[in-house]
């Protein structure tokens, strides 16, 4: 089996990113998208989705493994993901889901995705980004009363566009081993 | 709660009057009973062989993965030796769980309780203080170990069984194994895993899942009718992938052939009778396979194994009780055909509620590039955010949650679509073969096996 | 799980001895046993009427709204020729569910698993590809639509059965249709719905919320006492609100009367006997009524029926098994009095859990701002954030609670409280009519009636 | 039936309006605004919270109905809502919470009101912001261990006094068709 | 469901042979099994003496706390008398929880649903609007009141049973009383509770918890072996502690006695029969106890048990059937040796849910600063978020889970660690002594006084 | 029984403490502090955390009790806490939790700290300040596919360092009377 997908993500020995300040001008712009993000994935306004994603994205939810302590680095596991997409194909989904038959998710689930705890770091490119941030799912279908929740970190690399930001990369580590949903036609 | 040896519910009902097999119908209540579920979990699940995994998952001595068979836990491990083992997940002293983590390498598996240890074969180790002896005496040391169950690989797949003597597993594929045969054993090498399984709960009765995967052609029409929305000119090419000649056996297994000359443009002559073999198989190889590997196929099948698998190959199915395995041909811009599979399981979790656990592989020796261009693909469409297979997963509950209805449960699931045109022309292969439009024959016979085991007391 | 025929429950006890009539207590265990719970759902929910909405939700041809019987989901569908169908929400194929929204507009109903569509009257349409009769032919076309339940509008108001030859649903209303028509008849116009039913979740069983609505008066001074605090005196008020006359039958159906004159100063004078229907009209019209309307009102409602409106009109109450209504008089800065209703049904969801369901409705041709302050006054009290309903709903999952206890669910409901008055003087109703404070009489006629009910074999 | 209360929310043809940056002083006052009415409400300061309500109030709570995609318009139905309050009666729902027998609360649920994505607006009126926000509520009676959780975003309309913000307008977009407590006792 | 009278669960297994006494085996069904489960409720927790809390905890007239007996709330209340009653939380009207508030004072607790008041021993004192009489004559007023608990009080600790005519408390601890004693009984003040006990849900079944109590030493060795590895010195350290005299009865009660020259350096002669006892208690005093206390000690215990106190003390063990005990030395920086003690029950939620309530004592009298620091180091330790019971907790829901499985629970509990030991020399105590390395008698013990209780029909 | 521990936390007669303003400087590091502390924690590095602990901490965590409306002010309790810690017993939590035996943190639960609601005051000391902060922890472990969701306050005192702030004191208010999870191995 292909393990060579699996890494170590919680300890980095490399000297620490630079940090883009909190109450920062570029801070706060970040802030305000992702925002805005999440209202437009919660109101299904995926054409103003789609195009946020960068042409060259790279978007990724991988698996979650339980392994001891000894192990901890290889409880992300990115060779079956849950998510392995290009621009196009996150495209192709978002057409699907506003079309007249992706029935997984018509009537539409109620989502919710809160976005806490956002940390933004420079990266080695000039107007590149990286943002960590917290997002806490919730969904609602049909008559549930008991809200399904899924809690997450989000990974992200983002571009700055002068009077936008794009989503250049997006990578979901998700807080569970077996997704307590029976599908992920929502995008994280 | 029943007996053992029940052959009624305890409400009154025969258990084989659920199958009514004169009107070709299943009580709707068989997906919402926990009385039946309790039943399945002995006479399905206790005695058939399960698929747990492959081996290219444990290749190492003392690699290990933790799956389930039915509701319960078993450790698949690999011994020095490089045999494989499966032992039930449930320490000899007390019951505590002896492994606890999803996959690693071990040779000494240590119940964090009270210290038990066991081989990867199961085999009991000892005890902490060995003086003290605190395993006793009243149990030899041989009979401590962990329950095992039967082994058997096929083509790598890891199949087991608590059914110590049933029957063999070539005598539980039946015939049907000439076609699988085709699909697994095709090459010297074999498929390979990419990856652990994708895993996800589904509100659903694990038969919601397992009929569907006998080959229920007919709800692609509807249910996944936007891939004629976005990839169709209008509605034609999804009722054509309707015909196909299906395949089943007495117990339950099923096979979706299609034509190879209906698929392809490329392959528009191969039914015509005048190519041979081998100017079908440069123009169009087996998924996965390249030119050149004609010869180690050839020795791998018969030839009217090759035959089938150059005009009609099985693509889609399943391996009764819940396995569901499709076979993807992906077409690259270079011409190549790759070719991918997945192979599903779905656990029972309770009379609700099932897990899915999707394997996705590769033939071995296939590029890295490639490999991961397959495996997007095949996560496009199947699994956790599968295009197709989201769909799936968001009915299998609706159908549970009407079953869970006073009312709802007294309905029933009808299997009335027979196929009645004469089996297939020149057909090559053995078990049953259908012909023509996806019929519910296949899925019946499902339910036909469902009912013996069903009926037997355990 | 008990056969159909069953008079006993598994541990022995006799259905019948749970409801003890020489004490007039109820073994509390009814809240919380699941095996009565699956017998109430054939022996109640499979048997009597059952309210699921009203026509003004579905005023157009092919509107339809989705909504439960039990623990059934059903389709309320208007057809073409403007008739009202209810239609269990189960396909006939294989037990999907056919309608996925809570309302909508449609003349078929298309499942999306394989696409079976059905009338907005439930029968079958067909299956696609028509030339391959998918829907086989063991069972004509003419079975294979959805399961229909009977159907009776009364007074707008959608009631349904699986009872296709039990008593109709007059039979059902009984001597108690008197009152009710009262309420539901008065006008010509009726009633309409403001709007689609609040849903929600109370994890308490069903008949918590059952029982109570059979007019149990008496909680209102003790945990509704916020309304004296709030809005009284010192006490006195609420406790003159428990004088009136229940009226009950052997039904378990169940109303309160108020004397108008003891509960508006306006109206002192009512009850002198000397003042003509059309003075006292004048000064208090009904609910929802305007002065010009008596002539309407006295053409649907007999002498006596008017008499009593004028007099002790019936304000609150339920209808056996699932029902509660409301009729709130909401008086106006300007001095008119205005009049609103709600209904509930409880849904059972399990032992222990009910979903509330609450309609709010007006007098048709109301003023749309008129509307607004009745809805707005309506859901102030009742409903999900009502400030005396969620007291209630806070305290049947108590009760539920106690009856899962084993010790708890030994424990008894008693109804001891009897009125010994004489029948009120001079009443012009019919069925059981009691009077002066209010006691458990009607609720105790509830619990005999599902004691007859689930003591019958289904 | 009265169906003219239904409305499309989610698309608005309407040119976008001004936003009030995340940074800047009226957003921060605006942040400080909705920790503190959430703390109010956390620990029953009651009296504390009406005073934040402006006289004119409008506070409402609309059904969320499952409505095919094609008539995602008519997922939130405005016609017979949970709540429809003004301020004389939100105040009276106050006192009566902090009275002897609001049996529905007494003993009081532990809730938390956690507030994200807060987005603030211009209206045409000056002084007059528009403020969207997230909200997740944990509710926890008696001796549940499962906490009640319910998401929704609150779409608020607020002035400004100067010293201080009041309530003019709150509608509270539930994320459940069927709520999944047994009242709502408490506000949102 | 059973009747009540079954000796055998209705897939005819009997109830005796689920622990087989030839091969002292469990099977690991009674850890999953609904049906075990309820029978439990009645004859174990319908039974025996439960632990619900100690006296200090409503040192007032009126003082309540709410606790739980098995699956029923009840209400533990202290009367102008001093008594302490113990009161089934069911109202005598419909069954609502009378009180709804984890603790509190009140001479009254009244229903909020109608209103009918109760004093603190549960008598009936009259229902709102008394010349109504609201509750009826068909039951005296005497026998409204909440079902009363027979009570009593060890200790300060307060101990109820539904088992009115059963055995007494002391003919329940039996001979394990002398022990006990040592603990509870040794100082005129005795022990008084800190605080509320922390309260928390650990997803297993309660005997996976009850079981161990009955002093499982051998666990300690491997599930917290952190122990060795943050204050040991490679092992040894544990070890020693797993030799000691476990004592137990025929009644499921167990302890660990731990001798005092093997745990402190200070007292490395208390064995060697030299040192008289006030020697020895003025070099390490009882747990708690200061040195000037000894007179006082001597008042409250024999001369035996004296001696066994400063040599080989009760430690740790258990009051079937679900009340763990833990004493905790201290060493001070002073030299002082602080003592507390901490005692949980598991409380039964349901087949594979239990709540683990753990209370912390110090002796009364201790100064509040001592207080404090004894506090912190037992919770530091036990409970919630004590290092040592944390392991525990995330321990029984494996075992569970593993009871669940359909070939799991067919699996054992084995006990077959005997002490084959010639009884303790010199041993002072009555009871079942066991010395020498931690076996698994204790335990079984707990199991055979299970199954008698469980064999007995109610 | 000890009740003095018991105390009334809702209501404060003292004048209102001093806010540290959203947006300013400080506030901007201080909510940079906890993200960071957040994802220390979720991704394990107790060394980390274990370093911004003052050596004069004190960390608890009380209990919660249902209590009726009129003794509200009981529904805090301090007296058996479910944490109450020094620097020292942290220390010796956290290198328990990094050894090799703590099972019942092996394999480790994954968990996520949603941080929200922050509010900043000054206290009565130079250079030490109040943090208000609401708290979603997600935890879950093996194959739960229902999360443990627990809500709560954190009523912090921080230090400020210069280059870093270290906590000081940490009461968390968490919302349930029952906790719903089987142990609190994992740091709020
Ligand atoms: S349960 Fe595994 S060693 Fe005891
Ligand atoms: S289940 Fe409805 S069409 Fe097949
Ligand atoms: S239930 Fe307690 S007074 Fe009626
Ligand atoms: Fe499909
Ligand atoms: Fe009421
Ligand atoms: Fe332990």
């Amino acid at each position: 089996m292909a393990t060579a997908a699996n890494d170590a993500t919680e300890t980095q020995p490399a000297p620490p990113p630079r940090r883009v300040p909190i109450g920062s001008p570029l801070y706060n712009r970040i802030l305000e998208t992702y925002y805005d993000e999440a209202a437009m994935l919660d109101e299904l306004r995926y054409n103003e989705w789609i195009a946020w994603l960068a042409k060259d994205l790279r978007y990724t939810v991988p698996q979650r493994l339980t392994r001891l302590l000894a192990d901890h680095d290889q409880s992300i596991d990115r060779s079956v993901m849950h998510y392995d997409e290009d621009y196009g194909m996150m495209a192709a989904r978002a057409r699907r889901l506003g079309g007249n038959s992706a029935f997984a998710e018509d009537p539409p689930s109620r989502t919710r995705r809160l976005i806490t705890n956002i940390r933004v770091e420079l990266t080695g490119t000039e107007g590149e980004y990286r943002v960590l941030n917290y997002m806490l799912l919730t969904r609602s279908r049909f008559e549930q009363t008991r809200m399904a929740v899924l809690s997450g970190e989000r990974r992200d690399r983002i571009r700055d566009l002068g009077d936008r930001f794009e989503l250049v990369e997006r990578e979901v580590i998700i807080d569970q081993s077996v997704l307590g949903m029976p599908n992920l036609a929502i995008f994280l | 709660m029943l007996t053992r040896t029940s052959t009624t519910l305890s409400d009154g009902t025969r258990i084989a009057d659920l199958v009514r097999t004169e009107t070709r119908e299943v009580e709707l209540r068989v997906l919402s009973d926990a009385e039946i579920y309790e039943l399945e979990m002995e006479r399905v699940f206790g005695k058939t062989w399960l698929l747990l995994g492959h081996a290219s998952e444990i290749p190492n001595s003392g690699d290990f993965v933790m799956r389930d068979m039915g509701n319960d836990s078993v450790i698949v491990a690999r011994d020095r030796a490089g045999d494989i083992h499966v032992s039930l997940n449930v320490c000899a002293h007390r019951g505590m769980r002896v492994c606890l983590s999803d996959r690693g390498n071990t040779q000494i598996h240590k119940c964090v309780y009270h210290g038990w240890a066991f081989k990867p074969n199961g085999d009991f180790i000892g005890s902490p203080i060995a003086e003290e002896k605190m395993h006793g005496e009243l149990t030899p040391k041989s009979e401590l170990g962990l329950r095992k169950a039967r082994v058997h690989i096929y083509a790598g797949l890891i199949f087991a069984t608590w059914n110590l003597d049933g029957p063999s597993f070539d005598e539980f594929l039946g015939e049907m194994k000439w076609y699988y045969d085709m699909i697994f054993q095709r090459t010297a090498g074999g498929w390979e895993v990419l990856g652990p399984p994708q895993r996800f709960m589904v509100d659903a009765n694990w038969k919601a899942a397992g009929e569907q995967s006998a080959a229920d052609g007919f709800h692609t029409l509807t249910l996944h009718r936007w891939l004629d929305e976005m990839f169709g000119n209008g509605g034609s090419e999804l009722t054509s992938t309707m015909y196909g000649v299906e395949v089943g056996s007495d117990h339950g297994h099923a096979l979706r052939c299609q034509s190879l000359s209906k698929k392809f443009a490329r392959a528009r002559d191969f039914d015509s009778g005048t190519m041979s073999v081998e100017e079908r198989w440069n123009i169009l190889p087996a998924p996965g396979c390249t030119p050149d590997m004609l010869d180690e196929v050839r020795k791998n099948l018969t030839p009217e194994q090759m035959e089938q698998l150059m005009t009609n190959p099985p693509q889609v199915g399943g391996i009764f009780p819940n396995v569901l395995l499709a076979c993807i041909y992906a077409p690259q811009p270079d011409g190549r055909i790759l070719g991918s599979m997945a192979l599903h399981t779905y656990i029972p979790r309770g009379p609700d509620r099932l897990e899915f656990v999707n394997w996705v592989f590769a033939e071995k020796g296939t590029s890295e590039e490639d490999k991961q261009t397959m495996l997007r693909n095949t996560i496009f469409m199947l699994g956790t955010s599968g295009l197709v297979e989201q769909d799936d997963s968001d009915t299998w509950p609706h159908m549970t949650a009407s079953a869970r209805g006073t009312q709802g449960r007294k309905m029933t699931m009808k299997y009335q679509a027979i196929n009645k045109l004469p089996p297939p022309a020149n057909w090559r292969g053995p078990a049953k073969a259908y012909d023509g439009f996806t019929k519910d024959d296949t899925q019946w016979n499902w339910w036909m096996y469902w009912r013996e085991l069903m009926s037997i007391p355990a």
